[in-house]
């Protein structure tokens, strides 16, 4: 004999199959979702409506790219619209002082805007880690301290009127492709080579696996964590600098609720709430899904309350079909 | 009570993170200021929604015993019991913004005087602006406020008011929920659907903002026009190069002074009842006619 | 010569328990040091502050002579102290290669990882515990408890075990292939001179592996001796302070009618062909034996319709029952005790009590209220009759010792008194005078008329405990011994068949 | 040894005193909060402000008492503010029904507002239940399908003008507290009760737990699950009707945002968001911390965007003071 585990090839070639149907699933509610806008809506598979479709979900994909680093290790975080509002404010004023030169100006709004953004989320994460606490609390009592300090820093007021030169990006477009969505896309995929092929992005599924087993192994999922937060924080910080640009104003009331659209990316994208599993393909797919599904009803002219109930109806829906492409692939594996 | 030294009046805002109550209770905090001869105690509600909140607030108000109340309702019905039993305290109650519905003010047995503009009316002269731009028979859509928010509901009845006088035609009519990122996609979205519109009637500005970059994204500045509602300082700029064609200001920061000033002659022993209207004014931005 | 390891005065308390007291314990130098003691006794509570899990509230400690104070188990692994725990702690969603050498995982520039080398690395590390056909890059979940239980020993083995390697209990879910591997590997590690203590209830480990043996009882060391000097008779009076009576194997009562039967059962992973058939009688008890992975785990659950509806028939006192989930199994009088007691058994947050009725709650209930004192009733009378060690039936199940932990699983399926009782390992990490008494419980449940279905990696006790023995080999019935056939090398013998190819035996 | 249960006594004292102190700690917080008002806002501890106060958490407390079952059992309701809507206007139609006599019409509403709202949380939990799919996500889509309802059956506008008999209980006083906030308390014991002493609270714990060992100890987790959301449903239809009568009114955009206030109320009060671990003696307290948070700092004359930041302060410090209680209690066990 001595042939010590005789048959774990095959299984081991399903599990590979079975990771790929994984991601496929939701695809497939989505593809089925654009087959249907495409024969119901004309316009919708115009290069046009493509391309607006990409832009009005580039701000979420960037705020979901973050949550799913929170997501994974364990967390969440409820800040990433009024954080986003603060870094937004922030950036603004800074990009507004007239002492400066434009493109110091602009330069320093941005790294001010990832600054708020990176230390918001390092202080999610350090809190929460540090004692121990939820950080669905943490970062519910960050979204208020956030939102009170972006209504306090500029009064309420919205600021507006930015260079030119920085408002030029928020339109721009590369290959037909708007560049706001392209550097949401690089930065998923940046994301998605940290979270694969790093030993940080290891530590981080570790940690949502089992938290317990990474300490016995001799590490302090502390730093892990206050980073993953961190992380999270600078997409916002991302963001909120998108936003500045696309829409040429900043104001201290924006964001409002995006974190629900970001964590529902995440989630229909197949990432377990509970941590340690999931994938930003999963996310890309989940953000697309949320836009394609906005977009596709209004083109086809369903009034606002209707609207507003498919909706509803298709997300549940896009999961239930996910949980039978998990079915099908288990019954395979 | 008044008898005690300098009265007090609560001033009941709603989201003060809404730029136009923010101006309106500055305005107020200004006005007592210069005036004087009274405390003024400010409160606000976390969000428009926040109907609980501010009843919670008029509660916390008569708790420490003011004299008067000046109050922006966020529902016009269901902030009356705790007015009401307010008024019967004899606390004396002005209502601004939005006006208390009349028939439960009657039920319930209190007339209480409304300072405030004619949001409908507003809009009307807002969208005649449109209407005269484009000509009868121009294609238009509403961006619309909250749904079932008191304001956006007057607005947009406005707005009709406009289509309908200008014989204009009215092809769709979406919520952007007030949001600038939010009417950004829902009007690009009503943009791919309908290629052919060629005016806006916004119920705010910030949806306004949103909607202008949208038009700016598709390359047809000028082509389609835009008209709105508040003239909050970030329309300005669009209001000079056209792109907002017309903007209403209702004087808010005014708004709650005036309000001040009723409750004073009533604490004064003046009675006042019915509509105490307040001025609005038509912003017209270049090209408007 | 100063030892390598030495504990002066130890003591561990937890609320309601001496875990440790006054312990005094050395190891030298290159010796392989056993610990035995009845479940609850301490030993892995030892080995929690070695590992820097647990701090002592009492005593000192000394590393090589060294004052040794670890504050957590980063601290213990750099002081050279690698630990294989008695419950597994694996990362399900991350692959075998990651387990292996998370500790500390190969790493280019950047903190890239190095994919190539973690390959190799873990290859080499599955190769020394037999797992060389595991591929590096599987996630570990979906692999049976003997493999992952395998993956924990070779993650200790990595950098030779360090400068002391602990294993407690590590044989406790394998079957003799896998241990004979294991002790190889044990067996270079000492001829390396590596330091080693042993945990186990497996007294002729003891003997083979170790050269001297620590008793501990309640906390306290009873005796430390050479095992040469020393007998398993010895020891087990050490250990439970009595001798252990020769036992006569358990014997069944009368052989009733027919009371499980199974036809062309095709569990999960199951390869293709006809399927299982046999059956089970009330007053019997059948083993099922066979080598990891040979699919015994997957039998019972195909039975209990863990995994969905079985593919097959199964029929209770003669008559199909159609089972499409484990409620249904339990309403037809089928009770499962799983192999994973952590994940499968216990909810480990709440009371032992409340673990020990979770199968049947209608015996501690009256109108949908519970009767939280016949729980607590229920709770002690069957610590009593297991040799449960707990502070009380409020004690969470998830505070109680490996072995206590596995009491209290079988005290949940004893209470619920299923009519047909499948057993999934019953004895993991159960000492040796506690299986005494659970063979002779099995035994009366036996006589008693309930049909009993054992599966065990554990040849002796399926060959003491059962009236016939089924074979599984690779997912197929390999054959039957009757108690008059039993032994070890025949049994063994069908196990391998399967793995043979053409030339089955 | 054989000797079973040697000490039983003893830790069974100290558990029952750590009992105490988990729900003490966060009691703690609460008593600093009340002696901080106590002397820094002179009309706080008047009876009419603690009655407000009452007043003003009583609809959260009711929604965070059904938030507890969702949460025990390993899920989460997200939409109880938009079904509360839903059940609200339903109930409002149905009491306008002129064709009956107001007392019938009334009592119907009630029903109503129930029927409502345990069908939405029992459709949550089959969904959830019977897909294998999160109820985050279950509930989202709910939220949404919800509202929409809500806005469409009523076109939008607000119902008002109810019979004076059902708005009299509103504001209706029982020995000096008020009525509503009575049933509230009701409601919690009851389901203080249903989860200590009944085999359903029972399987509630046990599920959050570890539900792979409920299942395989022959329980149908399927069922619990469903009853489990349908409890959180009925606890959203009687809040319904507790803001009807409060409110006089009952609008389709009532209740936005309410979900986040229920959930932060419940793991304020120390419920573990993950399942298992909990009770509705925590939830009470959390409610009325965030109660008494917003009341004091209006009391106090706290700025509003000031008075945001603080309250996420507070939030944040209140589980950190509850992690130290947490680590007193587990190095005194
Ligand atoms: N975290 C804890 N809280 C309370 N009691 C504990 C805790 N950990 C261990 N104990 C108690 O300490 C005692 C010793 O447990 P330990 O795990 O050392 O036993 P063991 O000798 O390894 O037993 P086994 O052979 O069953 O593994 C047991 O009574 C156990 O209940
Ligand atoms: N890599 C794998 N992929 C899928 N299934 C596997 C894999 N390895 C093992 N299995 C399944 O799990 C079972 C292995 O479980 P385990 O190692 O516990 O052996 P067992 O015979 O089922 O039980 P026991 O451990 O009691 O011997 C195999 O029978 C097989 O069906
Ligand atoms: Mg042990
Ligand atoms: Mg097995």
């Amino acid at each position: 004999m001595s042939a010590a585990t005789p048959d774990t090839a095959l299984p081991l070639r399903f599990r590979r199959s079975r990771l790929l149907l994984r991601d496929a699933g939701i695809g497939v509610a989505l593809l089925a979702l654009v087959a249907f806008f495409a024969l119901a809506a004309p316009d919708f598979l115009s290069g046009t409506n493509m391309s607006n479709i990409l832009t009005q979900i580039t701000i979420n994909l960037i705020l979901a790219t973050g949550m799913t680093f929170a997501i994974l290790i364990g967390g969440i975080d409820l800040s990433v619209g009024a954080v986003m509002a603060l870094c937004a404010v922030v950036a603004g004023t800074v990009m507004k002082l007239d002492a400066l030169p434009e493109v110091v100006a602009v330069g320093l709004g941005i790294a001010a805007s990832l600054g708020v953004g990176i230390a918001a989320g390092a202080l999610n994460g350090f809190v929460s880690a540090f004692w121990g606490v939820p950080s669905f609390i943490v970062t519910l009592g960050m979204l208020n301290v956030a939102r009170g300090l972006a209504l306090e820093v500029t009064n309420a007021r919205t600021i507006y009127d930015f260079p030119d030169s920085f408002i030029a990006f928020g339109t721009a477009s590369l290959f037909g492709l708007p560049v706001m969505f392209l550097l949401a896309l690089a930065l998923l995929a940046l994301g998605w080579v940290v979270l694969t092929r790093t030993v940080f992005g290891r530590m981080i599924y570790a940690i949502g696996n089992n938290e317990e087993a990474v300490r016995l192994s001799g590490h302090r999922p502390f730093d892990t964590k206050v980073l993953a937060f961190a992380v999270t924080g600078a997409c916002v910080g991302i963001a909120a600098i998108v936003y500045v640009t696309r829409l040429s104003i900043a104001n201290p009331i924006l964001g409002v609720g995006f974190e629900l659209n970001a964590i529902a990316a995440v989630i229909i994208g197949g990432t377990s709430l509970s941590g340690g599993r999931g994938s930003l393909v999963g996310t890309l797919l989940g953000a697309i899904i949320i836009g394609v599904l906005g977009n596709g009803l209004i083109l086809m002219g369903v009034t606002d309350f209707i609207r507003q109930i498919i909706t509803g109806l298709v997300i549940i829906l896009a999961v239930v079909l996910d949980s039978y492409r998990a079915r099908l692939s288990r019954s395979l594996g | 009570r008044a008898a005690g030294g300098t009265p007090k009046i609560g001033l009941v805002m709603k989201s003060l993170a809404n730029e136009f109550f923010k101006d309106m209770q500055e305005g107020a905090v200004a006005y007592a200021k210069k005036r004087g001869g009274f405390e003024l105690i400010p409160v606000g509600i976390q969000s428009e929604t926040d109907i609980d909140g501010q009843i919670a607030a008029v509660e916390n108000l008569l708790t420490r015993g003011v004299d008067a109340i000046v109050i922006a309702p966020a529902d016009s019905r269901a902030l009356l019991p705790p007015v009401a039993r307010a008024v019967k305290s004899g606390v004396k109650v002005i209502n601004i913004d939005v006006a208390f519905d009349p028939e439960s003010m009657k039920k319930r047995g209190v007339d209480i005087a409304f300072v405030g503009p004619d949001n409908r009316a507003g809009a009307k002269m807002s969208g005649e602006v449109l209407a005269q731009a484009l000509g009868r028979g121009g294609k238009v859509v509403i961006v619309e406020g909250n749904p079932g928010a008191e304001n956006a509901t007057q607005r947009k009845l406005g707005y009709q008011d406009a289509i309908t006088a200008g014989g204009l035609t009215l092809i769709d009519s979406r919520t952007a929920h007030w949001e600038t990122e939010e009417a950004n996609s829902v009007f690009t979205d009503m943009l791919t659907a309908h290629p052919d519109i060629q005016g806006v009637m916004a119920a705010n500005d910030s949806m306004a903002l949103g909607i202008v970059k949208a038009i700016q994204a598709r390359g047809k500045t000028g082509a389609i026009k835009v008209v709105s509602f508040d003239d909050i300082p970030a329309v300005k700029p669009l209001l000079e190069s056209g792109a907002l064609l017309a903007t209403v200001d209702q004087f808010g920061s005014q708004l709650a002074a005036d309000g001040i000033d009723e409750a004073l002659k009533e604490i004064g022993g003046q009675n006042l009842t019915g509509w105490i209207k307040t001025e609005l004014k038509l912003v017209k931005g270049k090209g408007a006619a | 010569m100063t030892p390598m390891l030495s504990l002066r005065g130890i003591g561990k308390r937890f609320p309601g328990v001496v875990a440790l007291d006054g312990v005094d314990l050395d190891i030298a130098q290159g010796e392989t040091h056993a610990l035995a003691g009845e479940n609850g006794a301490g030993k892995s509570s030892v080995i929690r502050l070695l590992a820097g899990i647990h701090r002592p509230d009492a005593g000192t400690m000394a590393l090589a002579g060294e004052p040794y104070t670890p504050a957590s188990p980063t601290d213990a692994i750099r002081a050279g102290i690698r630990v294989v725990h008695q419950e597994l702690n694996l990362l399900p969603a991350l692959s075998v290669a990651e387990n292996l050498l998370f500790e500390r995982l190969p790493r280019r520039a950047l903190g890239f990882l190095d994919r190539r080398r973690m390959d190799e690395e873990a290859r080499a590390l599955l190769d020394r515990v037999g797992l060389a056909d595991l591929s590096p890059r599987a996630p570990v979940e979906g692999l049976g408890v003997a493999q992952c239980q395998l993956i924990e020993i070779a993650k200790a083995l990595r950098s030779d075990g360090g400068r002391v390697l602990v294993l407690d209990e590590p044989t406790a879910t394998l079957t003799p292939r896998e241990s004979g591997r294991l002790f190889e590997q044990i067996e270079a590690l000492k001829a390396r001179g590596l330091t080693m203590i042993y945990v186990s209830h497996h007294l002729a480990e003891i003997f083979a592996l170790c050269n001297r043996v620590t008793v501990l009882r309640n906390g306290r060391i009873v005796s430390t001796e050479r095992t040469a000097d020393t007998s398993p008779p010895e020891l087990v009076r050490a250990m439970i302070g009595r001798s252990l009576a020769t036992q006569a194997p358990v014997s069944g009562g009368p052989v009733g009618a027919e009371a499980l039967a199974v036809r062309r059962l095709r569990p999960k992973g199951a390869p293709p062909g006809p399927g299982l058939d046999f059956a089970v009688r009330y007053g019997e008890i059948v083993g099922i034996a066979g080598l990891v992975g040979a699919g015994r785990t997957e039998v019972l659950r195909a039975i209990y319709g863990a995994d969905g509806p079985p593919r097959g028939e199964v029929f209770r006192d003669g008559k199909a029952v159609a089972i499409r989930s484990p409620r249904d199994a339990t309403a037809a009088g089928i009770g499962l005790l799983t192999e994973d007691r952590k994940a499968e058994g216990l909810v480990l947050s709440m009371s032992s009590a409340i673990n020990t009725s979770l199968a049947a709650l209608p015996r501690v209930t009256r109108a949908g209220f519970m009767r939280a004192d016949a729980e607590r009733a229920a709770c002690v009378r069957y610590a009593g009759e297991l040799a449960t060690r707990l502070s009380g039936p409020g004690q969470p199940a998830g505070q109680l010792s490996g072995g206590n932990q596995q009491k209290v699983v079988l005290a949940k399926w004893l209470f619920a008194e299923a009519r047909v009782l499948m057993l999934d390992e019953p004895t993991r990490g159960i000492d040796v005078g506690a299986k005494a008494e659970i063979y002779a419980l099995l035994g009366r449940l036996a006589a008693g008329g309930r049909a009993l279905l054992v599966v065990s990696s554990e040849l002796p006790e399926l060959i003491h405990l059962c009236d016939r023995i089924l074979v599984l080999s690779r997912g197929r019935f390999a054959g039957e011994v009757a108690r008059a056939d039993f032994s070890e090398e025949r049994i063994l013998g069908l196990a391998y068949s399967g793995y043979m190819g053409e030339t089955a035996s």
